[in-house]
């Protein structure tokens, strides 16, 4: 418990650590008002259209990808530091074949995956763009 | 009750000081090394002397010959720079995000084991918790993009935030080999088991542990090795992964609005991460805080462990600076690609050779 | 351990204020980013506890990805920056009386409950032994799992075909 | 093939209404001079379309669109080659200046439809059909065709001093 | 199931954009990575050239051109003289046509090293770049000596060029010919066939032969879409029929053909090229004569009449329009100049539309635009 305490400790001076920063930072620094300084940065032009818009939604798909073996991460290290003891109390083979048959089925998750293109991020194919496609 | 006050004080002290002097090193370092590499000498006035004259108000002389102290005053000036929150953000998430990002980072200094005695908390879950921690830092940078309504920033961060998502599996899945040959998730348990000479190092298979049997393991820990290398590269966003920040197409990326001090608090964080990714390479792989020779291990030099420790993970860093200054960009699939398509089905084999090892081998 | 408690009440304060961010707050935003912090703040919980490999879990799955998920999830929203939440003004007799019932049933079962206070000895190696039980009691839940994890690994691919079809390789 | 040639092919499709005349070094009043063919302005659309796809003439990429203020009226001049031929020639369209206006040749060659923006953003000359009429290299609200000959340098511009106080009014 | 819809996101990039090499805006409107539509807008850097001339001395041009490729001022002077001179049937002596050889291919070589060495930092590749950029100060060093200035040298005047060198300078130029060569060979190997970089270089940004022809592409562009075309081999002005070397064409080696990685290479292999010309230029020149020979001292003989004259720069064919009024007046009636990167640069609008926000960049660097002669 006490180690934790010194994590949570850590965690709460990171934050401090900041804002002193940050604070001393304040002190020194000068402060000369200009509106200009307090547009957004847009390659120097007014900023057109806005930043908060839909998104495009295959950043949501490999967040889902990454959650499944996410949890599959976790689910193997409890296993992986267990496995120790298990061999030593016999348990060796049959906790092997229980993950493989566990990986393995993620594994097939993955290659369905990997051919039905789902690791692919959204990406053009170059080579047959609309500009290339009349001469093909 | 008073000796836990009195650790966390030691501890906290030790390490903020690490944290700091490893952003002036790297950051010395990198300017010196890349200047190196590309045939020029970096920076070379800005001496202690220079910089005390500075501050001091007296006439400034160029006093140093290497430039030992740029780093420092960089972050002197940074610290005089005027703190702009543009009109259009979301001023208290843009607030907010730098000290997210820097306390995820810094906490994971609590379980770096520099050596055996000193591990600010040794939980037995060590190595299961930086990873954990580590993701706590993705949402601060998804959180500085978002809020500073820039689209660059926003583009930035996404990519980031896909980026340091995704190797996290590459990553977590190489480190479950040596979790089950050393059976613990425990930092100082795992650097222990590599006690002796360099080849008990997981690197060079399970030596250690098994014997001279333990060489048929040394393909699958490089590859792991590797595997996680490239993962910390791409969790770190150091090139060449850094496409979240590539300053020739989204100019800074998420912290292209970040100015003074806050924009060096991200620069300190992405510093710290990049040596606790590399320090964790270390005490994984190559053996932790012992040198490798029995002769000049702790046993005999007390107080070495920490120099040593810290000393490999330099080599590393200067191997992730030399990678920096060598390689072009990827671009944003062609990372998902190597990720998904390479990096994972790589470490799940050697996943299951050392499964297949333990348990019909040993 | 006085500052024990303090620290349990310090973080389960935390949790609240989160919680009630998460309710409350009309930007949708803040709201998703205060739910990660309560996620957070649970994992600290979790360490109070005793359970700290939950905790580490719950940061990894909840803090790194149904968070990051959620939020991405919000990104396909439109107009996030003014989207805020309607207070559904019709409903507002009904769903007070609902509330109010629930709670009077709670509070009626926790005090009704005989509440058994035990201390069982922490396990020491928490991993090691949530490991054995994956492999013995819980083989088949485990399992069950790896199935699950199928399903909506095949799910995020249907998804994914469906919405870029203009844009297949 | 030789200008003359050209000229004459062209005369053959197209008549002598729209293509005009020809000049040579020899014919021509001045004392140098590249060979040019004379265009009438509004057919340049399918004169240009022909010598892009006729076998023979295969004028595939056009080099160069320039206005020229001749005083009373304004000509555009286009000078083109042929990679494939490995000849080169040169048109001239020559319309007046109240109501200028020139058949575009921008469907037919890629780079034509930047050039003649140009030239419609320095003198003014309207290609009729262009895709995608916009000035090019000064703002959309700049007033006046700088590179005509009667242009008045303007004093501001949305509020800027664009000429000196000096300079202005002396040229 | 139904489709979600996104939106699309309008992101200017530039001017003040770390990769536009230049003040170049470009608005693009993007789902996600994916560009829908990219729109130049140019001007940023427009000082109205052509307007300048009509009211300057011909001699007096010559600095001003310097202005318009920046990167390649020698080769600009080079141009607009060629004009002049083909205008007022000036003979030019062979010593300083040798001399104009000499100074622009090591200009040519300068700008070939900005054009690949930037292209580099563009996918992010810093160290070739400097390296790269060592030997472009010893051009300029070269350059400096020669003309007295480093950038922007006034140096090819009408009927000779400005100044006489000595024989010394020819040797640091031989020199600099040897130290140049391992230089590339380094290049090539830290970036060409780096497996990252022809996989962030090639296959993107195709453009083929007929569309390359059709925007306008000159020079290395050109050249890169596999067309066999350099103004100095297939219509040699001033002495090149004199040299022997190659025209280095893409050939799709590591891609398709025409895409970025054959446009840099080819830029790669002509500063090899240039190496051999001036090296045949070292051993042909004589130090003999008078460079001032042939320089007008008025332009009271200019003929009435026209001239378009094509030379090759770095950035490919330059064309210079001028019509004279004849000797009573020293100044151009018109002065058009062709420049090769506004008509390489107008091929993005078509063939950036489906591509990711990098590749734009590397589309940009890989068409090696300057924005000076852009918008002149």
């Amino acid at each position: 418990m006490e180690q934790y305490g010194v994590i949570l400790a850590f965690f709460i001076f990171g934050l401090v650590f900041v804002v002193a920063n940050l604070t001393i930072a304040s002190i020194l620094s000068k402060k000369i008002k200009s509106q200009q300084k307090f547009e957004l940065y847009e390659c120097g032009e007014v900023a057109e259209g806005d930043a908060w818009i839909r998104f495009n939604n295959r950043f949501y798909l490999i967040a889902l990808v990454f959650l499944v073996f996410d949890v599959e991460v976790v689910m193997i290290y409890p296993w992986a530091v267990a496995l120790n003891e298990m061999i030593a109390e016999g348990n060796g083979v049959f906790a092997f074949w229980a993950m493989s048959v566990f990986v393995v089925i993620l594994i097939l998750g993955l290659a369905y995956d990997w051919i039905k293109g789902g690791l692919e991020w959204v990406k053009p194919n170059l080579l047959q763009l609309d500009y290339l496609k009349k001469d093909a | 009750m008073d000796n836990i006050f009195l650790w966390i004080a030691i501890t906290l002290g030790a390490m903020v000081g690490l944290v700091s002097v490893v952003g002036i090193v790297s950051i010395y370092l990198e300017r010196k090394i890349s200047a190196f590499m590309q045939d020029r000498l970096g920076p070379m006035e800005v001496g202690f002397g220079s910089l005390v004259n500075a501050i001091a108000g007296k006439e400034v002389l160029r006093e140093g010959r290497i430039g030992l102290a740029q780093s420092l005053a960089d972050g002197l000036k940074l610290l005089q720079k005027e703190d702009i929150i543009p009109d259009g953000a979301d001023k208290f998430l843009f607030k907010l995000a730098p000290m997210i990002v820097f306390a995820g980072t810094f906490s994971t200094f609590a379980a770096l084991p520099l050596a055996e005695y000193f591990i600010p908390a040794d939980v037995n879950i060590g190595l299961f918790y930086i990873l954990a921690i580590s993701s706590f830092g993705v949402s601060g940078i998804l959180m500085a993009g978002w809020s500073s309504n820039n689209k660059w920033g926003l583009l930035g961060s996404l990519r980031s935030t896909a980026q340091m998502v995704s190797y996290e599996i590459p990553v977590g899945v190489s480190l479950v080999s040596i979790v089950m040959l050393t059976g613990t998730l425990s930092m100082k348990g795992i650097v222990v088991a590599q006690e002796g000479w360099f080849w008990n190092w997981h690197l060079f298979g399970a030596v250690g542990h098994h014997g001279l049997i333990g060489f048929v393991l040394l393909p699958m820990m490089v590859i792991n090795f590797i595997a996680y290398f490239i993962g910390s590269l791409a969790e770190t966003n150091r090139a060449p992964f850094d496409i979240p920040e590539a300053e020739s197409e989204l100019v800074a990326g998420y912290h292209t609005e970040y100015t003074g001090m806050r924009f060096a608090i991200f620069f300190l964080a992405e510093y710290g991460a990049i040596f606790v990714g590399n320090a964790i390479a270390v005490a994984l792989f190559l053996g932790g805080w012992y040198s490798g020779i029995p002769a000049i291990d702790q046993a005999n030099i007390p107080g070495i462990a920490p120099l040593v420790f810290i000393l490999k993970t330099f080599v590393l860093i200067f191997v992730v600076m030399w990678i920096r200054w060598t390689l072009p960009r990827l671009r944003v699939d062609q990372l998902m690609t190597l990720c998904w398509k390479y990096l994972i089905p790589f470490t799940l084999f050697t996943f299951f050779s050392v499964a297949i090892y333990k348990v019909f081998i040993v | 351990m006085v500052i024990a408690d303090f620290a349990f009440i310090l973080v389960a304060a935390f949790v609240l204020i989160c919680a009630c961010v998460v309710v409350f707050h009309n930007k949708i935003i803040y709201s998703a980013f205060a739910l990660l912090f309560c996620f957070f703040g649970v994992a600290g919980l979790y360490v109070f506890l005793n359970a700290e490999f939950l905790a580490g879990t719950q940061l990894l799955v909840y803090v790194g990805g149904i968070s990051v998920l959620i939020l991405f999830g919000i990104l396909l929203t439109k107009n996030i920056e003014d989207l805020t939440s309607k207070e559904v003004s019709t409903q507002k007799i009904f769903g007070g009386l609902i509330s109010v019932t629930f709670l009077g049933g709670l509070i009626y079962m926790v005090n009704s409950v005989d509440w058994k206070v035990s201390t069982p000895k922490p396990i020491e190696n928490s991993p090691v032994e949530i490991g054995k039980l994956f492999m013995s009691d819980f083989l088949i839940p485990f399992e069950i799992a790896g199935v699950l994890l199928l399903v909506a690994l095949i799910g995020a691919v249907v998804i994914g075909r469906d919405t870029d079809k203009d844009l297949e390789v | 093939m030789t200008p003359e040639e050209i000229f004459n092919k062209l005369k053959d499709k197209f008549g002598e209404s729209k293509i005009l005349s020809v000049h040579n070094n020899e014919s021509a009043e001045v004392d140098i001079c590249d060979p040019f063919i004379n265009i009438e302005p509004l057919a340049m659309t399918e004169v240009a379309k022909f010598l892009k796809n006729d076998s023979e003439l295969a004028f595939d990429q056009c080099c160069c669109i320039s206005g020229v203020d001749l005083g009373d009226d304004l000509q555009a001049v286009y000078h083109l080659y042929s990679f494939n031929q490995k000849h080169k020639i040169c048109l001239k369209a020559t319309t007046n200046r109240e109501n200028p206006a020139i058949g575009t040749t921008a469907l037919t060659w890629g780079i034509s439809g930047w050039l003649e923006r140009e030239t419609y953003d320095m003198f003014g000359i309207i290609f009729k059909n262009h895709p995608d009429h916009r000035r090019i290299l000064l703002e959309e609200d700049w007033e006046g065709y700088p590179l005509r000959k009667d242009y008045e340098f303007p004093r501001y511009w949305r509020g800027m001093e664009v000429t000196p106080e000096e300079d202005y009014g002396t040229d | 199931m139904e489709q979600i819809k996104t939106d699309l996101m309008t992101i200017n990039m530039g001017p003040q954009h770390p990769s536009t090499h230049g003040v170049l805006r470009l608005e693009l409107k993007t789902d996600g990575e994916i560009v829908d539509s990219c729109r130049p807008y140019l001007g940023y850097l427009h000082r109205c050239f052509e307007k300048h001339c009509e009211s300057l001395d011909y001699l007096k041009i010559v600095p001003f051109t310097d202005r318009m490729d920046y990167l390649a001022a020698m080769n600009n002077n080079w141009a607009f003289a060629l004009a002049v001179e083909k205008m007022m049937g000036i003979e030019v002596p062979e010593k300083c046509e040798y001399l104009r050889v000499i100074v622009s291919e090591l200009n040519r070589i300068a700008s070939h090293i900005i054009a690949f060495g930037t292209f580099g930092l563009d996918i992010g590749a810093f160290t070739p770049f400097l390296l790269a950029f060592n030997q472009r100060e010893l051009i300029f060093d070269l350059l400096e000596e020669a003309s007295g200035a480093r950038m922007l040298y006034n140096y090819i005047w009408v009927g000779g060029v400005a100044r006489d060198v000595t024989s010394e300078w020819l040797k640091k130029v031989k020199g600099f010919c040897e130290s140049y060569k391992p230089v590339i060979n380094e290049i090539d190997d830290l970036l060409s066939y780096n497996k990252i970089f022809v996989s962030r270089a090639a296959n993107v940004g195709i453009v083929p032969k007929d569309l390359a022809i059709d925007y306008g592409f000159t020079g290395p562009n050109l050249r890169g879409s596999g067309i066999e075309f350099d103004l100095r081999k297939d219509e040699p002005y001033s002495i090149y029929d004199k040299f022997d070397f190659d025209v280095p064409i893409g050939s799709g080696e590591e891609g398709t053909l025409g895409d970025c990685w054959d446009r840099y290479m080819c830029r790669i292999r002509e500063t090899r090229e240039s190496i051999k010309i001036i090296e045949q230029a070292l051993e042909g020149i004589s130090l003999e004569g008078d460079i001032y020979e042939a320089v007008p001292k008025n332009f009271n003989k200019m003929p009435k009449g026209e001239v378009y004259v094509r030379s090759e720069t770095p950035r490919g064919e330059m064309g210079i329009y001028i019509v004279s009024e004849g000797g009573k007046a020293p100044t151009p009636y018109r002065c058009k100049v062709r420049s090769p990167a506004f008509c390489a640069l107008s091929i993005l609008e078509k063939i950036a539309k489906g591509v990711m926000i990098s590749d734009i960049i590397v589309i940009l660097g890989s068409i090696d635009i300057v924005l000076g002669e852009v918008d002149r």
